[in-house]
């Protein structure tokens, strides 16, 4: 299994390769490969659908943090396999005909493949986190593929919609995972279904659930995440037809499923999925009523089916999870169906917009028959699947009695609007008088048809043989979405039960809206605040917020005033340093007391005019020459207390200050006052509290006694070891000459730099 | 002594963070330099100043008690001269900045930080 | 730069002078007060004397060698001084002297090495920025 | 002795290089040579502190704390072994780019001693020599960074060396006071002295002068602003190198001091810490949303990334260190890359402006590949390298209860993804605005190569770290576990 989910990235290495020799038949070549994984994926069939096990295989990753690339197959990943293989197949095969006038053919294939061994890796996983790099994986490739025409700028907007959206969901997956595996000291998602009380009793397990439902929401376009995924209709159909129906936006939904034994049970889990399901299902369907553009439309009708999925599992019961199976089944074939033919009828007619669109049954006629075998299974209808997963949502619905009638109503009416988009987007191209297109309809090859008729037939033959393939596939296997195997037979035709008439009046009453369309719009289109209430203008609202927030920060902060910087700094440090310092308590002053000499207070007087005159003097020349007195002070200090050799250095350096400064500004004229007094005397504040900060420092210091053995080792090893009487010179050369080295190197470079800044000059007379 | 040194490093501080926050880059490099002149003062107040005998060992190698530690004067000195290397750097860059900008108002000097 | 005669000759005799000064200095550095730093910036200060006095291009060919020639000399006897010890199994920097004392000098060691090329990088680097920036005036 | 060959190497190409100034055009190969060498010592460094523990050398013979000490444990050692990776990719892309007047200038001797100072910080043992690396290291930036002397490199200077002057001077004091009040410089030693003071609170007081300091130079809230002001100026290879190691060096410190010697008051110090993270963490990808210009939004991202590698110090569990060491390394590698992309891209285009760029995915889909694989690992998509950094450091976060940062570092994910694909969208994906302009080709195979080479080394890099994460996690672990035992550290240099 490892190679299965794996062997996508590394077949992906092999397209570009054919790209370039083999250009035109790429499509072909790259389909071989879900192709095969169909058939690796089959020949579980006796040992997971007949015999009913799991399969659980591991290879280590990175075992010190519990990370292992581990594989598990049950009921529900075959399942959620074999859609994406064999979808997958039809999608790829379909795409080489469809896409053959792009030249970047070669770039979707790449994307399309990782996209597909992402899905795999995802449903296959057993370590949560392993799942979550797929799913990161799933979010980014689909970024590239929603934005694969990215000179337009709609959909370079969608695809970033889309990943913010799915991403950011995908952030509070993470946390979610880390704190779910955090409460049970294991990342094994098989081990963690049977830990339900321990992980529903933890006091975090609120969070961590609440975390992990937002990651699957937004993944599936859950209200009020979903506005993402109608917009993301920008990407190529075959992108749509498989992401967007069959396989990525199912993702949350397989991880609802996979980790309902968990973390289900709970009123809080339970009812949020019920609640946001339901809500999604309707609230879409309703949304889709405006549409005119054939894609957007299917879009719609997805959400509210994802939505339908969700409440699914919701409800729980043994009748909704079969349901919830069979209902994912047949959407995946008949959605990614209708994708493929609206691709083809804009593909050949160049418009996706309905209302230029009828009478298409004449030219194309296959086109027509696939769409319409699609359709009939999306309505409902008998003998097809999408009849015996609908009936089996009514049923399930029905028996839910915990609320009332409000999930059967809300049920209805939400698939009153789906028959009502598949009447316009499965019957409507095709009958009636034609009309025409911007360009001439014409009827298109093999490679673009054969796929989407063998999933309508699939549908087809799922649907006569249900109790036979499917009633296999959930009563014979671990699902995973709930600890025991489900016991309960899947037939066609249960007799004339409510369900079986509850669908009859939906159909009519789908029609019925279908047919009074024109008339039911206008109302519509006069209630204008709906805009206003749909999530996606708050996205853009907080979007546009976000940015203009960032936009005002970096202006305030990041302002250009060097003085701004550095007071913001000065401050920090008086604010953080001050807080400490006075935390200490009292402060001990005994280390300064001792009266000073005279020659002492002299040489204090000194330096105090000294720095008075720098600050205050009105040329630089003079503040040049009042920091030279300073200096020159401090060698004398240096003097006084034994430092005979940095009085020399100190005086040395400071006359090569004065002079380099002499050199470089005894022509510039003096200063200009550029500050007004209120701002000298809070920067005099500013300044004098760190002066402040840094004495009452130096006094707790003094106030304590120093002992450093550091200065006898000098004075006993100096001379009998490194030959010299000058300690500090000793130390310079020998105790510390790496010091030396260091501080010679500093000179060198500074040297350089000089050097440099004067003689070279790049562009010097830009101004 | 001690008290006059403390307050004579709380003075140099202010003064250079005062000269620091100024808008001509002149007083700014001054600042820089008050800045180092106050922290190898802190250095040799800190760690202990003794006066009257230097750091020297006499011709039989021994010294006289008491000697002033000879380790902060070596860390001192070698940030004296880091410090004069990077500051000659500093003056330089001022008199290119100068001859570039036309002024040596800081205010003027924002570009790099603007769209 | 105009150059004077009493100054130039002046300088003729006071240039030796400062740089056997300077020597002065840097030699006895390791036991009284003085050492390469020292002793490189007097070294520097005579090379400025005689740019005053003679003008900078005139300094440059008295000096016969390039400043950055001397800075990168005086990096490399400091470096070698250190790697030398290794050689004879010591650690990186651990001073090597000769048992004798020699005239004039004293003690000969390798810290002492070291410490010419301090002063060698000093004086490379003071003369270095200062003709810089004068050929900049000019 | 090996020990000491990742500060000496450099030094001595350096002064060769020096020795030989006027022959530039060789300059160039000896740089390389010596980034080679610099790759087999690290290499070689990190083997032998793996196998044998942490190692010391006491130069001039002087035995601690009596003389400088160097130390490798394995954080060191990690990042010299990332320096040298770092220097390699350079000095590779230099070749192809730098012009021959900053050649003339010593470009390549000041890039040696860059890397000199940057190992010298990595592997001393005491405070006081730290602080003249960290000058050997600043200088050597400054004179980089205003090379060539253009308008905006030297107002890009003027911030950057006025404030890191300004935290040089705090750290020079905080070394001065850490002498008086313990009368030692070595940093074990330190260890050993700090908590048997007669008030160890004033430890405390000197932290705060150390944080500040060390703050400034890893360009954290609110002290950052010398970075995007300046990041952005110099060469592409300049930057990129800046980009890549300098604030690291910061961060190193940072960790260094605040699990080896401020750690007497862990539960003040290290919520300040974890606060001024957060701040970090947000501030800086705000700063990177609101700009237009490609390594101006890159120079912002490095403050929003320190932020986490500092959120794992704040956090102070092993777990939160390793990630915090995982993330140094994951980003030094990513960050440099990127800049490299976008010197790439400034070679075609002569621009950097986003608005003027576009249409490059087209004509050039490499390039948009290779820039999208640090991209994404800096937005921390799995399986790169940034997710498994991003995941040690909430998980930490997480398990200690630290909510409010776990949620920042979240949702900061995101705005980082949205930053990058900003740069993605306009640079790559738009439409090139300024079709009927010509555009400089690169023709020259040599350049071509040299420049595509160490974008891809990097690029593996990140990709093998991303899939192989277990080796890379592992040493990171150890390290962070050497770092929460000072004892070993201690014991190494001091003996008993």
């Amino acid at each position: 299994m490892l190679f299965a989910a794996l062997s996508g990235f590394i077949f992906v290495l092999l397209i570009p390769i054919i790209n370039k020799y083999a250009k035109n038949s790429v499509g072909w070549i790259a389909s071989i490969f879900p192709l095969a994984l169909t058939v690796y994926f089959i020949s579980f069939y006796t040992n997971v659908i007949d015999k009913g096990n799991s399969i659980l295989e591991s290879t280590s990753w990175v075992p010190s943090l519990g990370i292992n690339l581990s594989f598990y197959l049950d009921g529900l990943s075959l399942t959620f396999s074999l859609i994406i293989t064999v979808v997958g197949f039809v999608v790829f095969l379909y795409a080489g005909s469809y896409m053959k006038n792009y030249d970047s053919l070669g770039k979707f294939y790449i994307y399309i493949i990782l996209f597909m061994s992402s899905m795999i890796g995802l449903v296959l996983s057993d370590n949560i986190i392993t799942m979550f790099v797929f799913w990161e994986l799933t979010s980014i490739t689909s970024y590239l593929l929603i934005g694969f025409n990215h000179e337009k700028e709609t959909a370079r907007n969608s695809a970033l919609q889309a990943l913010l959206i799915t991403g950011g969901g995908g952030l509070a997956l993470l946390a979610g995972l880390i704190i779910l595996s955090g409460i049970s000291g294991s990342m094994s998602i098989s081990s963690l279904a049977s830990m339900n009380d321990i992980l529903t009793e933890h006091r975090l397990y609120a969070p961590a659930a609440l975390l992990i439902l937002i990651g699957a929401f937004t993944k599936s376009a859950q209200f009020p995440f979903h506005f993402w995924l109608p917009n993301a209709m920008e990407a190529p159909t075959p992108v749509s037809a498989y992401l967007h129906s069959a396989t990525m936006v199912k993702a949350g939904i397989y991880l609802i499923a996979r980790m309902n034994p968990s973390l289900g049970g709970t009123e809080l889990w339970n009812y949020t999925i019920m609640f946001v399901g339901a809500v999604t299902m309707l609230f879409t369907a309703v949304l889709s009523f405006k549409q005119t553009d054939l894609k957007k439309l299917l879009a719609y009708s997805t959400l509210s089916v994802l939505g339908t999925l969700t409440m699914l599992i919701g409800i729980g019961s043994d009748l909704a999870i079969k349901a919830f199976m069979i209902y994912l089944i047949a959407h995946a074939l008949y959605k990614a169906t209708l994708f493929l033919t609206a691709g083809m009828i804009d593909h050949s007619t160049g418009t996706r917009n309905i209302e230029e669109l009828q009478g298409l049954r004449k030219v194309m006629p296959i086109t027509a028959a696939i769409a319409i075998l699609a359709s009939l299974s999306k309505m409902g209808i008998i003998p097809l699947i999408g009849f015996v997963g609908k009936e089996t949502v009514y049923a399930a619905t029905i028996e839910y009695t915990n609320f009332g009638f409000l999930f059967i109503t809300l049920a209805i009416a939400a698939n009153i609007f789906v028959v009502y988009i598949t009447m316009t987007v499965g019957f409507k191209p095709f009958f009636g008088k034609f009309r025409k297109t911007p360009k001439t309809p014409h009827e298109l090859p093999f490679r673009m048809w054969f796929g989407p008729m063998l999933l309508a037939f699939g549908g087809l033959t799922l649907g006569i043989f249900s109790s036979f393939i499917i009633g296999k596939l959930i009563n014979n296997t671990e699902l995973g979405i709930i600890t025991a195997k489900l016991n309960i037979p899947v037939k066609l035709w249960h007799g004339f039960t409510l369900e079986l008439m509850l669908s009859f009046i939906t159909v009519l009453l789908g029609i019925l809206l279908f047919w009074k369309r024109n008339q039911l719009l206008k109302y519509v289109d006069n209630i204008s605040f709906i805009d206003e209430i749909t999530p996606s203008y708050h996205y853009q609202k907080l979007f546009n917020g976000t940015l203009k927030l960032a936009k005002l920060q970096s202006r305030i902060l990041q302002n250009g005033f060097l003085r701004y910087y550095i007071m913001v700094i000065i401050i920090s440090t008086i604010i953080l340093g001050g807080t400490t310092l006075f935390s200490l308590g009292e402060m001990d002053y005994t280390g300064i007391i001792e009266m000073p000499g005279f020659e002492e207070i002299i040489i204090a007087i000194v330096m105090m005019t000294a720095t008075y005159m720098t600050v205050r003097a009105k040329t630089r020349l003079a503040a040049i020459v009042a920091v030279g007195v300073i200096g020159y002070s401090i060698a004398l200090i240096y003097i006084m207390y034994g430092a005979p050799d940095l009085a020399m250095t100190q005086f040395a350096i400071e006359t090569l200050t004065v002079i380099l400064f002499v050199l470089v500004i005894y022509r510039l004229p003096g200063y200009l006052p550029f500050s007004s007094t209120a701002r000298r005397i809070r920067d005099f504040i500013i300044a004098g509290a760190g002066g402040l900060l840094m004495s009452l420092i130096s006094i707790i210091i003094l106030s304590n006694p120093l002992s450093s053995e550091l200065k006898n080792y000098f004075a006993k090893n100096s001379y009998a070891i490194a030959k010299g009487k000058n300690i500090v010179n000793v130390i310079l050369v020998d105790f510390r000459a790496l010091d030396t080295m260091g501080e010679i190197t500093v000179l060198a470079v500074a040297a350089i730099g000089v050097f440099a800044l004067l003689k070279l000059r790049k562009g010097a007379d830009e101004k | 002594m001690n008290l006059l040194l403390v307050i004579i490093i709380g003075l140099l501080y202010t003064a250079g963070l005062y000269m620091m926050m100024r808008r001509s880059f002149v007083k700014v490099i001054i600042g820089l330099i008050l800045l180092s002149h106050a922290a190898n003062m802190l250095i040799f107040t800190v760690g202990r100043i003794t006066k009257g005998n230097p750091a020297f060992l006499n011709k039989d190698g021994a010294i006289f008690e008491p000697f002033s530690d000879p380790l902060p004067q070596a860390l001192i000195l070698t940030a004296i001269v880091i410090g004069f290397g990077v500051q000659a750097f500093a003056i330089v860059l001022f008199k290119r900045a100068y001859q570039t900008a036309g002024t040596d108002d800081l205010d003027e000097m924002k570009k790099t930080d603007e769209d | 730069m105009k150059t004077s005669v009493i100054l130039s000759t002046a300088v003729k005799y006071l240039i030796p002078l400062l740089l056997i000064f300077s020597f002065f200095l840097f030699l006895r550095g390791h036991n009284e007060p003085g050492g390469g730093f020292v002793g490189g910036l007097v070294a520097a200060s005579a090379f400025a004397l005689f740019a005053i006095a003679n003008g900078f291009d005139e300094a440059k060919k008295f000096m016969k060698i390039e400043p950055i020639m001397l800075i990168a000399l005086g990096l490399l006897i400091a470096l070698l001084s250190g790697l030398v010890p290794m050689f004879f199994g010591l650690d990186f920097l651990t001073g090597i002297w000769f048992e004798k004392n020699f005239p004039i000098i004293g003690k000969l060691g390798t810290p002492l090495v070291f410490d010419i090329g301090v002063y060698l990088v000093v004086l490379g680097i003071s003369t270095k920025i200062i003709f810089s920036l004068a050929e900049e005036e000019k | 002795m090996l020990i000491a060959l990742p500060i000496i190497s450099p030094f001595f190409f350096g002064i060769l290089m020096m020795l030989f100034w006027k022959n530039f055009k060789a300059h160039s190969y000896l740089n390389l040579f010596s980034s080679v060498v610099s790759v087999i010592i690290s290499v070689l460094l990190i083997d032998r502190v793996i196998e044998q523990g942490i190692i010391t050398l006491q130069i001039g013979g002087w035995k601690a704390p009596f003389g400088i000490v160097i130390v490798a444990d394995l954080f060191s050692s990690i990042m010299v072994v990332i320096t040298a990776v770092i220097g390699f990719a350079t000095a590779l892309y230099s070749m192809a780019t730098m012009d021959h007047d900053r050649e003339k200038f010593g470009y390549y001797p000041l890039l040696q001693i860059l890397l000199m100072g940057i190992n010298g910080a990595f592997l001393t043992g005491d405070i006081f020599n730290l602080y003249v690396w960290f000058e050997v290291m600043l200088i050597s930036s400054f004179v980089l960074l205003a090379l060539g002397g253009k308008r905006e490199q030297l107002e890009g200077a003027i911030k950057y060396v006025t404030l890191n002057l300004l935290s040089s001077a705090l750290f020079l004091a905080g070394v001065g006071i850490l002498y008086g009040l313990a009368g030692t410089l070595n940093m074990a030693d330190l260890a050993v002295k700090l908590p048997n003071l007669e008030d160890p609170e004033m430890t405390t007081v000197v932290s705060i002068l150390f944080l500040i300091a060390f703050g400034i130079k890893s360009a954290v809230f609110p002290l950052f602003f010398w970075l995007p002001a300046s990041y952005h100026t110099p060469p592409a290879a300049v930057s990129a190198v800046f980009a890549g190691l300098l604030t690291k060096v910061g961060v190193y410190a940072l960790i260094r001091v605040f699990t080896l010697i401020f750690v007497n008051d862990i539960s003040f110090t290290h919520t300040i810490i974890l606060v001024i993270a957060a701040l970090t963490i947000l501030t800086g990808v705000l700063g990177a949303a609101a700009q237009m210009n490609f390594r101006r939004i890159l120079s912002f991202h490095i403050i929003s990334q320190i932020g986490y590698m500092i959120m794992g110090l704040g956090l102070f569990s092993s777990l939160a260190i390793a990630g915090g060491i995982l993330y140094i390394i994951h980003h030094i590698i990513v960050k440099t890359n990127l800049f490299l992309v976008s010197g790439f891209v400034n070679e075609l285009r002569s621009t950097y402006d986003l608005k003027k760029l576009g249409g490059l995915y087209k004509l050039y889909p490499l390039v948009g590949l290779l820039f999208l694989i640090p991209a994404l690992s800096l937005s921390g998509i799995p399986p790169l390298s940034g997710f498994w950094a991003k995941y040690s450091v909430i998980k930490a976060g997480i398990e200690l209860d630290e909510f409010y940062i776990v949620a920042v570092a979240l949702f900061v994910g995101l705005l980082t993804l949205f930053s990058m694909t900003k740069i993605w969208h306009e640079v790559f994906w738009k439409k090139n605005p300024e079709e009927e302009k010509t555009f400089n080709t690169i023709n020259n195979t040599k350049q071509k190569v040299l420049s595509f080479l160490p974008i891809i080394l990097l690029a593996l890099i990140t990709i093998i770290i991303g899939l192989n994460v277990e080796p890379f996690f592992n040493i990171a672990q150890k390290a962070a576990d050497q770092l929460l035992n000072p004892e070993i550290y201690i014991k190494a240099v001091l003996g008993n």
